[in-house]
Formats: structure tokens, C-alpha cells, sequence
């Protein structure tokens, strides 16, 4: 295990920047946090999460695909694809680590594999860092995450003096070589972890219960009447599929600039109106079955496809986001009620 | 008052009056309420919350649920009432389906504000007088009441509900020098260069998930020009800096002379965008330009921007106003 | 703010059928002229002038958008540029709000009987947003890079 | 995608010297859609509309674009020409690359390259446009003529005789208008009234004409074929059909201090009276701001009077509301006020007269019998001066007066200088002018006679000065042939006032949706080819209502609008505009803002049942557009948040792709 002390972090960072690009958490002016390349005079975020998750980095909001020339009646092809750049991300909280599990089966692993996706995961290095202070909405605990143990190819640490890491993999080992940290004693995170591991003992959403979840359960929860009274109070917006670590789904556009046309993918929400929208209509033409869309493919369609692994990570970002306060715990817990 | 709107909603069940009620539902934590209809007494008793976090403006719902069989009760807080009249107008809402009661307001609570003085885990809120004593997975924390209001309630506009069959409560009255321009001001006050500056730092971080337009009772459309691909402006995200600006201006042209300025945008973006000072922007305008109005006031009145006088200012006034060159 | 002297600004006008477009067919006949980077889109009337067009003039490349339409009082349609007039009035305000340059946008009455008038205000126009430079604010950079 | 063929035009050189059209053709050629560009001397001519026509065939166009010259000229043209060819003439889109390129940049880059970028607009539009049928309305063969003047009545005779019904209203008691005021006429110098008043007694007598008189436009509505007016008729007091016009009333009436507008406010009339002796209809009518008994309650001595117990005190105005297919503007001329006018002296002296003024003093049936006599004190006057202009050619800046010649003035007032000299030779006449002006059938003949036969002394040059001085008028001037200063100590001065369009025009005009020019004349629809048909369709002009003119001129506009108007209402279908507003059921709202902005009415609500999700049925309110009615001004397309009402023709994205087509 290695360490900084705090009041050298932005050494560190410096040192990581003038090698690679660093991503790390920073409110902007109206006190929301996001990741952003560091710069000198940047302070990290003292939020435990950004507004919008770290996926961000890999499968950007819009992310152009194939440029067309257009000139009179031709048009030439040209590919968007630009060489990345080799980056690292500092501060991903184990939530958001485990999304990037949950994406990769998606775009790195299940054919056809994405290649830009493929591109951006290769070239990172993922700095995470545990979660001193978790709040009421986390319940990451409820799939298996401990705040305490973060993922990434660096698990990082803090305590009132001094941040510590540990090397998950040999990215990870490769980017602490190069770094200046002094050595720590493998325990030295041991009494962070404790304290940690006190507060998630507390926290409200602990005992969230799954298992009526998971694989196999499509036939029993499909048409549950409850769909229908959750679903009312749900205006139709993205917010919850904007902020959520693990949702994947895009659209394909065209922007025609006259002279040339840009297709790009941009996320798209399955509570829009018009997702997945073809000629016949939409597959799923009221609130309701959108609504049903997305939970039941958080809990069981995805389960069903990846060894039972659920696609939330308990960050708790739609129940702090969403206009009305409707919510995955909410329905987990109205839909999983015994009966 | 919640035990008075409770005890009038199960009162307004039980007679038939209605056959459903418009309410806030409890959630996890006191304070993420949900709108939802509610069909049965005990229904209400056990999850029916009326507290400084029913913010939620809940006159849009009234445009689906007045067209169902029967008819819905629904609690008006008097900036809810202001859209509530203006959709009347619009013919979106069936009036004749909807028992209103208006509810007296003494502002709503937000619980960004409560997070942003550092007021983490929260688990319950509770009123004591002006104080609000809040539990948390840290201890208990306290708050002044006013430090937590939601922005319009700051500067609330109107304490009176426009339209309504009861009252629960005195009804209030309009207040005009509420201060609700001042931000709006402030801009004005700037350098061209300094508010493109401004907004480019709120409006890029704009995510296009739409928030803003699906709780706002003015975006009533039954599809935005935005959703719609024939418009020839359609948009999934804001891929560019112009598509940004575009979608959000776009968006305050449309509910300008409608929008009453019940501030939800604002509320509900994830990104903590100042939507509202657009929408404020052209209802200043337009009280300065053409006279005092406030959409939804009254069941006659033209917006501004549908009607004229011959003797109205010529658009080379703007270059007159706001700002330095 | 440095200037390109090479540089002409793109201008569209929109005229109403009835008055301004009139007005330009004068300034033709009259051989008045006024400078090429002008190109003029007919609309019937100064209110079919949606913010839009606006819009997204300025997000394909224009540097400046003017309206030109009947005088107040004399719309072929009786009150359509009374609606424009609040419109324009309105939008432009808030353009300039978000710290676009306000001397982008204009609104001029011309008539048909106003060839002169049409060419002295294009001329003025283009004067006053070459003077401004490109418009960067608005225009949209995915193909322009 | 359409198959888009385009034709660029030379229009001679007109085109072609400043614009390389086989540049642009070529350009052209390579958009995506276009099959086939070509240029050609004339496209307008036979030639080269016959090539149109062949091409859409031969190719199978599904689009034409044209450059060329503005589509306010040649769009009709080009339309009938595709639609003669199979092609639908909403198909056809026109680049205007003569008013818009060659005419006004004379670089032949500069021009051709705004010209390729203003084509490639028009195609951009042309790949949206859809095949449009026009709709049709039946026409009301009914003809309202506002005016009562020379050419109102004249366009009524004419209509009517074509078998049209017609109402003349007339905001006077009587018709006839100025002409009935005049003396003689120029350069004939036969009696206005002689040939006047015989038409007045046709329009009176003619079947199918009715009269209106004091009555006034309260509002229109409608639109071409279908109109509908509200008429206000004022009170007049007497009963008209029981009226004989005897003139026994007038004879009694105590109240006899009026000034008589007929006579210039020159004599006094009584407050119930008929203007003249010859007016149609020959009604008397109570002056509600003079009579006793209406002000005060005493008096009834013409009701007591009145042999036919016509007179009713009692009466109100009413509002009559008519239908009609067109309606003709002859709403006339004024002089304009002189008050600005001071340096003539005409507020201070009486003997400083209008023409018109003049005009009456000269009339047999005038305040003096036709002797002519200075209003101060009756007596012969030796020396007249007459100055022109007079509120005419003013510049610009200047404060008062008008910029326009009134164009009659030369000529009345060459007659007034030789008829006082034909019948007072004793009596010198100077007239002071800028130019004379006598470009007219028998004008400089008339002039030259006033000069050469009757020594009319004729000096160039402006009066600077009149000064009312011991019964005199000093009268300075300059004589800029001379270069010299005149004094001329002069008995009577009579002023060729400018002449005006009447103030009812502008207030009738907005009514009449029908466009005007900064001085209040009303707009043509063409100023060389549709000069009697005001833009607004069904809308016509006659008279001086439309600019200045003489009694001859304003007699053929007035027969040129009564053609107009009878080839209208032979009609018994008008084909409409189909350019109008047409909105999408599916994305209405029905939430009313389209309608808060339509000038027509044309916008009502329907409730209509949709499909909803589900197998469900949804009742939406959505809008309904009459296209008969909407006139494709496209406010309610911007009014409208959902962006469900677009225009036809102008569709919101047919705009922005030419927005695209000119910004890339």
C-alpha cells in the first residue's frame, strides 16, 4: 500500500496529469460536481458523487460515428474515429466502478463489440476511492458493493491526513510506480474501512430486499398491477436514465451541416415517448410500459442475460434527481411486497 | 394542515364528491414525496403527506386526470393555481371534473438547500415553528426554514389562490415587489461578454433529459416540436454549444405570456440550471414593455405575445436596454 | 475585436411578400444597390417569422438576420406585423440577454414604395455587423472544424 | 426526391450582362434532385415556356425552378405555364436573380456566385414542396362602392349596367363629391354641373344602383367574393323615403348661421337643409350640431313645416349589414389644410383664398351668384395673384406640405386666371409658379391660350410673402427669370392648396386590410399593371384615392375598376389561395393560441375522437382552419408552441432549408 499526504494531493495530481489526462470530481459554480480534466487550482469535490456518473468517459452523451462530404451529388464517407488518448480517473466511488462492469458485458464484451467504448476502457487507468461519509440514498450495499473495498485498477483510501492506494492490476501498479508516494503498512486503510463499514450499518436502505428480482422473474412481475399505479406519477422525462451509472442506450442521428453530415449517437431514455419509435408506432405506447421498461430491465431482463447480476449500482443518483421522487427503491419495494 | 387536508380529503371521498384525490404520497425519507391518486380513506390515512416538501406543482397531472371518469379532488397551493387556470384556458383541463381546494402556503422546502449547507444523510425533516429539526445518519442537524425555501418561495409572487370551490386557509394576496426580477437584473447589469459567459457555464451543462419541459405545466404539447421529427429541429441531446441554447430559448419563446412562473424547471433540473430566470426574462419584458401580467390570473386576458397595441414599442428598443454595449 | 479584411459577413432578410420584398424588387428596379452577401428569403407576412428561422440562421453560419415587413398599420394582413413587432422585440431582447450581440437582429419596416429605404438599410446592416466580426456565439461548429 | 429541372433566365441583358447564367445553370446542375439546367434568352417568351413544358415531359419533372426575374412578376406566369404541362404550379419555385442579383451588384463573381447560392435556395425549397390544389368559393355578385364622387358613381353606372347590383356609400348627405363643387371644367371649360348632374340622376334612377348616403363603413370582414360590411347609416332626421325635398324647412329653419361646406364655409345654410339643388338623393337632413330642437328641445318648426311629416327627431343611426363580392375605394381628395401656410397670410385676410374656395366664388349658384367679389367687402378686385404649389413638391424635410406634385393644380388654375380675364378684363392676373405642367390632351394648347390670347402674366417663381396692408394684399415676390424682387399690391390671392387623400381613408384602409403609401394614397396592386386593384384581393381602387388626378383621369379608372369588378363577379367560383394554414390533428393541443392570433376568424375548434395507445379512444380539441377564409399570413404558425400549424407553400421547413441552402 502507498500514500499521499493530503496537503500533497495536488502534487500527486500534477505528477499524474503531466503524463496522461486526469479526470477528478469538481463542483463547478453552482456547487455540481463533475468529472473534469485537471488543471492547477482545481480542488477536488467534496460531494460524494458527481451529478452525472463517471460513464461518461467511455460512452459520452454524443459521440459522432461517420462524417459524409457532401459535394453536389457525391458524398464521401470518412470516418469519425479520432485516436484516444491514454487517461486516468481519480475518485470513482465503488458504485460507479461496478457500472463499469455492468457496461463492459454490453459494449466491450457482447458482439458487436464498441469499438470506441472498447478504445476508451483500454487506454484508462480507474482511480476509485472509498466513501467515508455515504448518504441516505446509497444503497449499493443492496448489490453487493462495499463502499469500504472500491474496485478500479487503483482503490484509494482517505483519512483526515493522508490518502492511501492500493494497486488492483497492473495498470494500476504501472501508474503508482511512476508516482510520488511513500510506502504504508497494508492496514494502514483498515480503521477507514471500519468506520465506513459503521455508517453503512446505518444507513436507512440497508436491508433493501431483491430477492423477489432476478433472473427468471419476467412472467411473475410482468404484469403486476403496481406497474400501472407507480408508473402514474412518472412525467416521461430522462433524468433518471441520464444520471443512472449503468444505462446504455442510445440513439443515431444526423446532423446535416450542408456541406457535410455528422451521424452521431446520443443517449436516449427509454421513458421518452419516442424511444425505440418505428414506423408501426411505439412498442410501448403509454408511460406505464415504458416505466415497466426500465426497472424490469434493471432487474430482470439484464439479470437474466449476465448471470444474474443486476444493472443498479445503489448510487442513489435517481433518488435524489428524479422531479417527483418516483424511484427504483420505490418500486423494489412496492413491487417486491409479498403479497 | 396536514391533518385538515387529510381529514377534508377522506371528507370529499366519503360524501362522493370524488371518486379519487390528487395528493402527495410518502416516501423513504419525509421529503421525496411522489403525486399520486389516491382511491380510498385508508389510502390516505396511511400515505397521504402534506408537509414543506409537497412542492411539487400539481396542476399538470389535472390535464390527464380530468378526463378520466369521475371526479378528482385537488389541493391548490396558489402558484399551483396559477397554472392551473392558465391550462383552463388552454381548454387542457376539464374543470367541471376537478374538485379544487385551494390550500393557504407559507413556502416549500427544498432539499438541495438543506444539502448544500452540508446537511448530509438525511433521513427526517420535521417543523418546529421556523426551524426545521432534521435527522440525519450523522445526528440531528437544525436549519432555519427560510434558509431552505425553494427559490420561488423566496420570492413569492402571489400568496392567492385564483380559482378554487374551497379554501383551507385565509387566501392571500398577490405581491408584486416580491424581488423575484432582481437576479434577472443583475444580468442585465452585465456585459454582453459576461452573460454569454454566464450562460455558457449553466446552459453547457445541460444534459437534455428533458426535466424541465416534462414537469412544466406550460409544456403541455402533445409533442414537442423538439420529439417531433417532422419540425425540422428535432433533438435527442444537445450535441452541439447552439443546440444547447437553441432548445432552451426555444423553449422560454414557447411558454412565454403562458408561463406563470411557478419556477418547477428550475426545481427539478438535475444540473441546478437558473432555468427560471429565462422564463423571468420575458415576463419582465413584457411587463415593461406592455404592461403588468401574470399568465393564469384570469380566464380572459390575452398573452402579451398574442395580442398588440398599434402603439407598441419598436423592436430597436432593445438596443437601448439591458446592459452596456 | 480583429476583423478578417477579407471577411464579408452572411446576412439573411427575411421579407414579407407584400411590403419589403416589394421594396427590394424597387431598390432593382432602381438599380440601388447594396451588398451581395444579402440574400433575401420571401415569407408571405413579417409574422410567419418563427424564432426558428432565426435561430438556426445563426446556427448554419449567418452573421446577421434582418426582418423587414410592412409598416406598423399598413400589414396586407392588418395586424401581422404587430405580432412580429412584439415577437422580434422580444426575442431580441433575450438573445442580447444570453450575451449575443443585439446588433445581429434587426427589424425594418420598408414598404414597397421604399426601394431606397431597403438598400440604405442593407447597406447600414452589413456595415454594422461587419463591424461586429463572425458570429460565434450562436453558429454551430460540428462541421465547421 | 423530386426531379428538379432548372431554367435560368437572361431576361436579355438584363440578366446575363452581370450574372454568367451558364455558371449558374451549370452549378445548379450538380445540386442533388436537379436532372436537368439549361439557360435561355427569354424563359418568359412562348420559346422558352414551351421549353419548360417540353422538358417537364420529356424528363418527368417533378420540380422547376426558375431564375429569373422577381416572382411578384412572372410567378403566374411560370405556375400556368407547368400547369399547362401536367405539373402542379405549386411546384415551381422562383430564384429571383435579376431585382435581387444583376440589377444591384454589378460584379459579374460577385453576382453570379449570389445568384448560384439563391437557385440552390430554391431548390432546397422546391425538394419540400407538395402539389397544392386550390380550394373554391362561391362569389357574392353584389358590388359595394365606398364614395360617392365622380368615380364612384361612374364605377356604379358601369356595374350596374352590367347587370351587377351596387351600393353607393356615401359618408355625405348627397353624391357628387368635388366635382359638384367645381365651376367650370379644364381645358374644355364646359359646367361641371352639366355633365355631373346627369349622372347623379342615372345613379339615382338606376335600378340597380342604391344609394347610401350619409352613411359611413363600420367594419368588413370576409374576403374576396365574400364580404361582409357593416354600414352605419347616420341619423338624419328626415325620413328619406318620405322627404320630397321641397325645401319648405329649409325655407323656415330659425337656425340659419351654418356655415355651408358646400359653398367653403364661404355663406351660411340653415341646420336642416339639402347641400345643393341638384343632389341625389334630394333629402333634407337636420345638422344634429346646429339644430335647436335636438340641442335644446325647443324649436320642431320643420316638423311642424314639413307637409310630408318627414321629419323625425326621433331617429338613430342604424347599422346595416350587407354582403358583397368586391368593393371599390373612391374615397377622394381634400385640399389640405393652409393653417401651416401662414406666410400667405390666409388666416389673416379673407380675401386670401383656396382654389376651391375660388371655384365657389366664381359658381353661378356660389355665395355670390357667380359675381365674382372680394369676400372682405364685396367689392370688384382689380389685381389677383394665384400661387401654385402650394403645399405641393415641399421637400422632404420641410415640415409641412407634401413631396408629391397634386397635378391638377397648373391646369385649374390657368383656368381660373382666363376665365377672370374673360370676364373682367379690367383685371390683371399674375400667377406664380415653379413649372407649369401640361402634359394632357389639349393642356398646353389651354395654357398657352391663358398666356398668349388672354395675358394672364405668367412669372417663375415662389411668393415669399402677403401682407394684408390697408385693404391691400402686398403681395413679394421673386421672378427668378428676371432675378428680381416683385412687389405686387394685390386685391384678392388664391392659393393652389395641395390636394390630399380624405382622412377616412386611413381608419377605412384598416378596415379594408387594404394597404397605403406614407401619404395616405392607397396602394395598387402593380403600379404599371394592376393600377385599380388594391393587394388585397377583391379590393379596387377608383379615383383619387389611389393619387392625384383630373376629372378624365379619374372617369377611365373608375370604368378600368368597374371592368375589374364586373369580371369578378361574372364568377360564379373563385379559386383560392392554396397557400393557407393547415394544422396537424395529431400534434394539436387545441389550446386556442392560433386562433387569439388570426385577423380572419379563420381558426375554430373541433372535438375530434383519435386512436389512443392501447386500443383506447382519445376526444382531443384540435383546430380547424376554413381555408376560404385564411389568407396565409402564418401568424397563427409562430403562435402556435407545438408547431402543429404550419402554412402551405411556406411550410416551416421549406424555410429553414433555404435557410441551410443560403448560410452553408
Amino acid at each position: 500500500m502507498k500514500k499521499i499526504s493530503k496537503a500533497k494531493i495536488d502534487e500527486l495530481f500534477k505528477a499524474i496529469s503531466a503524463k496522461e489526462t486526469l479526470y477528478i470530481p469538481v463542483d463547478d459554480s453552482e456547487g455540481q460536481a463533475a468529472f473534469i480534466p485537471y488543471a492547477e487550482g482545481l480542488k477536488m469535490s467534496e460531494d460524494l458523487n458527481t451529478v452525472r456518473s463517471a460513464k461518461d468517459l467511455f460512452f459520452p452523451q454524443v459521440e459522432s460515428l461517420v462524417n459524409f462530404k457532401m459535394d453536389g451529388k457525391h458524398i464521401e464517407i470518412i470516418d469519425a474515429a479520432t485516436e484516444k488518448k491514454p487517461f486516468v480517473i481519480f475518485g470513482v466511488r465503488a458504485c460507479d466502478a461496478r457500472s463499469f462492469d455492468i457496461l463492459d458485458r454490453v459494449f466491450y464484451y457482447a458482439e458487436p463489440k464498441d469499438s470506441f467504448y472498447i478504445e476508451r476502457r483500454d487506454k484508462s487507468t480507474v482511480v476509485t476511492l472509498a466513501c467515508n461519509a455515504p448518504e441516505e440514498t446509497c444503497f449499493c450495499g443492496a448489490f453487493g458493493i462495499d463502499p469500504a473495498e472500491p474496485a478500479g485498477d487503483v482503490s484509494a483510501w482517505q483519512d483526515g491526513e493522508s490518502f492511501f492506494f492500493k494497486a488492483n492490476t497492473e495498470k494500476g501498479e504501472a501508474l503508482l510506480a511512476g508516482l510520488p508516494l511513500e510506502d504504508a503498512a497494508d492496514d494502514a486503510a483498515d480503521k477507514v474501512k471500519e468506520d465506513i463499514r459503521k455508517i453503512t450499518a446505518m444507513l436507512p436502505l440497508k436491508d433493501l430486499d431483491l430477492s423477489k428480482f432476478g433472473p427468471g422473474k419476467t412472467q411473475e412481475l410482468f404484469n403486476d398491477p403496481a406497474w400501472a399505479t407507480l408508473s402514474e406519477s412518472c412525467l416521461g422525462c430522462g433524468t433518471c436514465t441520464f444520471v443512472c451509472p449503468t444505462c446504455q442506450c442510445f440513439d443515431i442521428r444526423d446532423f446535416d451541416g450542408g456541406k457535410e453530415i455528422r451521424r452521431y449517437r446520443c443517449w436516449d431514455s427509454c421513458m421518452y415517448s419516442d424511444f425505440t419509435q418505428m414506423s408501426a408506432g411505439q412498442p410501448r405506447p403509454t408511460q406505464k410500459e415504458r416505466f415497466r421498461q426500465r426497472f424490469m430491465h434493471k432487474l430482470v431482463y439484464y439479470p437474466d442475460m449476465h448471470e444474474g447480476l443486476f444493472s443498479c449500482v445503489g448510487c442513489g443518483r435517481c433518488l435524489r434527481k428524479c422531479p417527483i421522487h418516483m424511484n427504483i427503491v420505490k418500486v423494489i419495494k412496492t413491487i417486491g411486497e409479498e403479497k | 394542515m396536514q391533518a385538515v387536508i387529510k381529514k377534508k380529503a377522506i371528507e370529499l371521498l366519503e360524501s362522493g364528491t370524488v371518486n379519487r384525490v390528487l395528493g402527495w404520497k410518502a416516501g423513504e425519507f419525509f421529503y421525496d414525496l411522489t403525486p399520486a391518486v389516491f382511491t380510498t380513506p385508508e389510502q390516505i390515512e396511511k400515505d397521504f403527506v402534506y408537509s414543506v416538501f409537497s412542492g411539487a406543482n400539481m396542476s399538470k397531472y389535472l390535464i390527464d386526470e380530468s378526463k378520466k371518469e369521475g371526479k378528482v379532488a385537488a389541493f391548490i397551493k396558489p402558484c399551483d393555481g396559477y397554472s392551473f387556470v392558465q391550462l383552463q384556458k388552454e381548454h387542457r383541463i376539464v374543470r367541471e371534473n376537478i374538485y379544487a381546494v385551494g390550500l393557504a402556503c407559507d413556502g416549500m422546502c427544498d432539499m438541495r438547500e438543506i444539502r448544500e449547507a452540508g446537511i448530509k444523510g438525511v433521513t427526517s425533516v420535521e417543523e418546529d415553528g421556523e426551524t426545521l429539526k432534521i435527522g440525519t445518519i450523522y445526528g440531528e442537524k437544525t436549519m432555519a426554514k427560510k434558509d431552505a425555501l425553494l427559490e420561488r418561495c423566496v420570492h413569492c409572487k402571489s400568496k392567492k389562490v385564483v380559482d378554487c370551490d374551497e379554501m383551507i386557509g385565509e387566501n392571500g394576496e398577490e405581491n408584486r415587489d416580491c424581488g423575484r426580477f432582481d437576479e434577472v437584473e443583475k444580468l442585465e447589469a452585465m456585459s454582453p461578454d459576461e452573460r454569454f459567459a454566464f450562460w455558457r457555464s449553466q446552459l453547457s451543462r445541460c444534459i437534455r433529459c428533458n426535466a424541465c419541459r416534462e414537469v412544466c405545466p406550460a409544456c403541455s404539447c402533445v409533442k414537442c416540436v423538439f420529439d417531433n421529427p417532422n419540425s425540422g429541429i428535432a433533438q435527442k441531446a444537445a450535441a452541439s454549444d447552439f443546440e444547447e441554447n437553441n432548445f432552451h430559448i426555444i423553449r422560454a419563446f414557447h411558454v412565454a405570456g403562458r408561463c406563470t412562473d411557478c419556477g418547477e424547471c428550475s426545481r427539478v433540473c438535475p444540473e441546478h440550471i437558473p432555468l427560471h430566470l429565462l422564463n423571468r426574462k420575458f415576463i419582465k419584458d413584457m411587463n415593461e414593455l406592455y404592461g403588468f401580467y401574470q399568465a393564469g390570473a384570469d380566464f380572459e386576458s390575452k398573452p402579451p405575445v398574442m395580442n398588440y397595441t398599434t402603439g407598441d414599442a419598436e423592436p430597436s428598443i432593445v438596443y437601448a436596454r439591458g446592459g452596456d454595449k | 475585436m480583429q476583423v478578417d479584411k477579407n471577411w464579408t459577413p452572411t446576412i439573411v432578410a427575411f421579407c414579407c411578400n407584400w411590403c419589403s420584398y416589394a421594396g427590394a424588387d424597387l431598390s432593382g428596379n432602381n438599380r440601388l444597390s447594396y451588398p451581395a452577401n444579402v440574400k433575401i428569403i420571401r415569407i408571405p407576412c413579417s409574422c410567419r417569422l418563427n424564432p426558428m428561422f432565426i435561430l438556426r440562421a445563426f446556427q448554419r453560419g449567418a452573421d446577421g438576420v434582418i426582418l423587414c415587413g410592412c409598416h406598423p398599420g399598413d400589414c396586407h394582413y392588418t395586424t401581422g406585423n404587430y405580432y412580429a413587432r412584439r415577437r422580434m422585440t422580444l426575442l431580441f431582447s433575450m438573445l442580447d440577454y444570453l450575451g449575443i450581440e443585439k446588433e445581429r437582429t434587426r427589424v425594418e419596416w420598408v414598404s414597397a414604395a421604399e426601394g431606397a429605404k431597403f438598400a440604405a438599410t442593407m447597406n447600414e446592416f452589413v456595415e454594422a455587423v461587419t463591424a461586429l466580426g463572425e458570429n460565434k456565439r450562436l453558429e454551430d461548429f460540428r462541421c465547421k472544424q | 426526391m423530386q426531379r428538379i429541372g432548372v431554367f435560368v433566365c437572361w431576361c436579355g441583358s438584363n440578366i446575363a450582362a452581370t450574372v454568367d447564367v451558364e455558371a449558374v445553370a451549370d452549378a445548379l446542375s450538380k445540386e442533388p434532385g436537379v436532372v436537368f439546367a439549361t439557360n435561355y434568352q427569354y424563359m418568359c417568351s412562348k420559346s422558352g415556356q414551351d421549353m419548360i413544358r417540353e422538358k417537364i415531359k420529356e424528363l418527368g419533372l417533378t420540380g422547376v425552378v426558375i431564375c429569373s426575374c422577381s416572382p411578384r412578376m412572372h410567378e403566374a406566369t411560370f405556375r400556368k405555364t407547368c400547369e399547362s404541362a401536367g405539373l402542379n404550379p405549386y411546384m415551381v419555385e422562383i430564384a429571383n436573380i435579376r431585382e435581387q442579383v444583376s440589377w444591384v451588384h454589378k460584379d459579374k463573381a460577385v453576382g453570379t456566385e449570389k445568384a448560384i447560392i439563391l437557385g440552390r435556395a430554391a431548390i432546397a425549397k422546391v425538394q419540400l414542396n407538395t402539389p397544392l390544389i386550390a380550394g373554391q368559393t362561391p362569389v357574392t355578385k353584389r358590388a359595394l362602392v365606398i364614395g360617392g364622387g365622380i368615380a364612384g358613381i361612374q364605377t356604379a353606372l358601369d356595374i350596374a349596367d352590367a347587370g351587377f347590383p351596387v351600393d353607393i356609400v356615401e359618408k355625405n348627405p348627397t353624391i357628387g363629391g368635388k366635382m359638384a363643387q367645381l365651376d367650370k371644367t379644364f381645358p374644355t371649360l364646359d359646367c361641371a354641373a352639366c355633365i355631373l348632374t346627369p349622372k347623379m340622376v342615372d345613379a339615382g334612377q338606376n335600378e340597380n344602383i342604391r344609394i347610401l348616403s350619409y352613411s359611413e363603413i363600420e367594419d368588413v370582414k370576409g374576403y374576396i367574393g365574400n364580404f361582409d360590411v357593416k354600414i352605419r347609416r347616420k341619423a338624419r332626421y328626415v325620413d328619406e323615403e318620405k322627404c320630397t325635398g321641397c325645401g319648405t324647412c329649409m325655407e323656415k329653419c330659425p337656425m340659419k348661421k351654418v356655415p355651408n361646406e358646400f359653398n367653403m364655409g364661404l355663406d351660411n345654410r340653415t341646420a336642416i337643409y339639402i347641400p345643393f339643388a341638384q343632389a341625389v338623393p334630394k333629402v333634407a337632413t337636420i345638422d344634429a350640431n346646429y339644430c335647436l330642437k335636438l340641442n335644446t328641445g325647443k324649436c320642431g318648426i320643420c316638423s311642424k313645416v314639413c307637409l310630408a311629416d318627414a321629419v323625425d327627431y326621433e331617429q338613430k343611426d342604424e347599422i346595416l349589414e350587407e354582403k358583397y363580392g368586391a368593393i371599390v375605394v373612391a374615397t377622394g381628395f381634400n385640399p389640405i389644410s393652409l393653417e401651416k401656410f401662414d406666410e400667405f397670410a390666409y388666416s389673416q385676410s379673407p380675401d386670401v383664398v383656396s382654389s376651391l374656395e375660388f371655384e365657389r366664388l366664381m359658381n353661378a349658384a356660389g355665395p355670390t351668384g357667380g359675381t365674382l367679389l372680394r369676400p372682405s367687402d364685396k367689392t370688384h378686385p382689380h389685381t389677383i395673384v394665384f400661387v401654385q404649389c402650394v403645399g405641393s413638391r415641399c421637400d422632404a424635410s420641410a415640415e409641412k406640405g407634401k413631396e408629391y406634385c397634386s397635378k391638377i393644380c397648373c391646369m385649374y388654375t390657368a383656368k381660373h386666371a382666363m376665365l377672370t380675364r374673360e370676364k373682367y378684363p379690367d383685371t390683371e392676373v399674375y400667377v406664380f409658379y415653379i413649372d407649369v405642367r401640361t402634359p394632357g390632351k389639349g393642356f398646353d394648347e389651354f395654357y398657352r391660350r391663358a398666356v398668349e390670347q388672354y395675358n394672364v402674366h405668367y412669372i417663375k417663381g415662389m411668393v415669399g410673402k402677403v401682407v394684408p396692408e390697408g385693404g391691400k394684399l402686398k403681395v413679394q415676390a421673386s421672378d427668378l427669370l428676371d432675378n428680381r424682387q416683385i412687389h405686387i399690391d394685390a386685391d384678392m390671392v388664391v392659393l393652389a392648396a395641395a390636394i390630399e387623400p380624405d382622412k377616412s381613408a386611413r381608419p377605412l384602409a384598416t378596415k379594408l386590410t387594404a394597404s397605403m403609401d406614407t401619404n395616405d394614397f392607397f396602394t395598387e396592386a402593380h403600379p404599371k399593371l394592376r393600377p385599380v386593384e388594391s393587394p388585397t384581393a377583391g379590393i379596387f381602387l377608383s379615383g383619387t384615392c389611389q393619387g392625384p388626378k383630373d376629372i378624365p383621369e379619374t372617369v377611365a379608372q373608375a370604368g378600368a375598376a368597374a371592368s375589374k369588378v364586373i369580371s369578378l363577379l361574372v364568377k360564379d367560383n373563385l379559386v383560392g389561395n392554396p397557400c393557407v394554414a393547415k394544422p396537424d390533428e395529431l400534434m394539436c393541443n387545441g389550446c386556442s393560441s392560433c386562433e387569439k392570433v388570426c385577423p380572419y376568424g379563420a381558426i375554430t375548434y373541433e372535438d375530434k375522437p383519435f386512436r389512443g395507445p392501447n386500443r383506447t379512444t382519445l376526444i382531443r380539441r384540435v383546430a380547424v382552419v376554413n381555408p376560404a377564409v385564411c389568407q396565409g399570413c402564418g401568424a397563427c404558425t409562430v403562435a402556435c408552441p407545438s408547431g402543429a400549424m404550419d402554412l402551405l407553400g411556406f411550410s416551416n421547413r421549406q424555410i429553414m432549408a433555404e435557410v441551410d441552402a443560403i448560410c452553408k
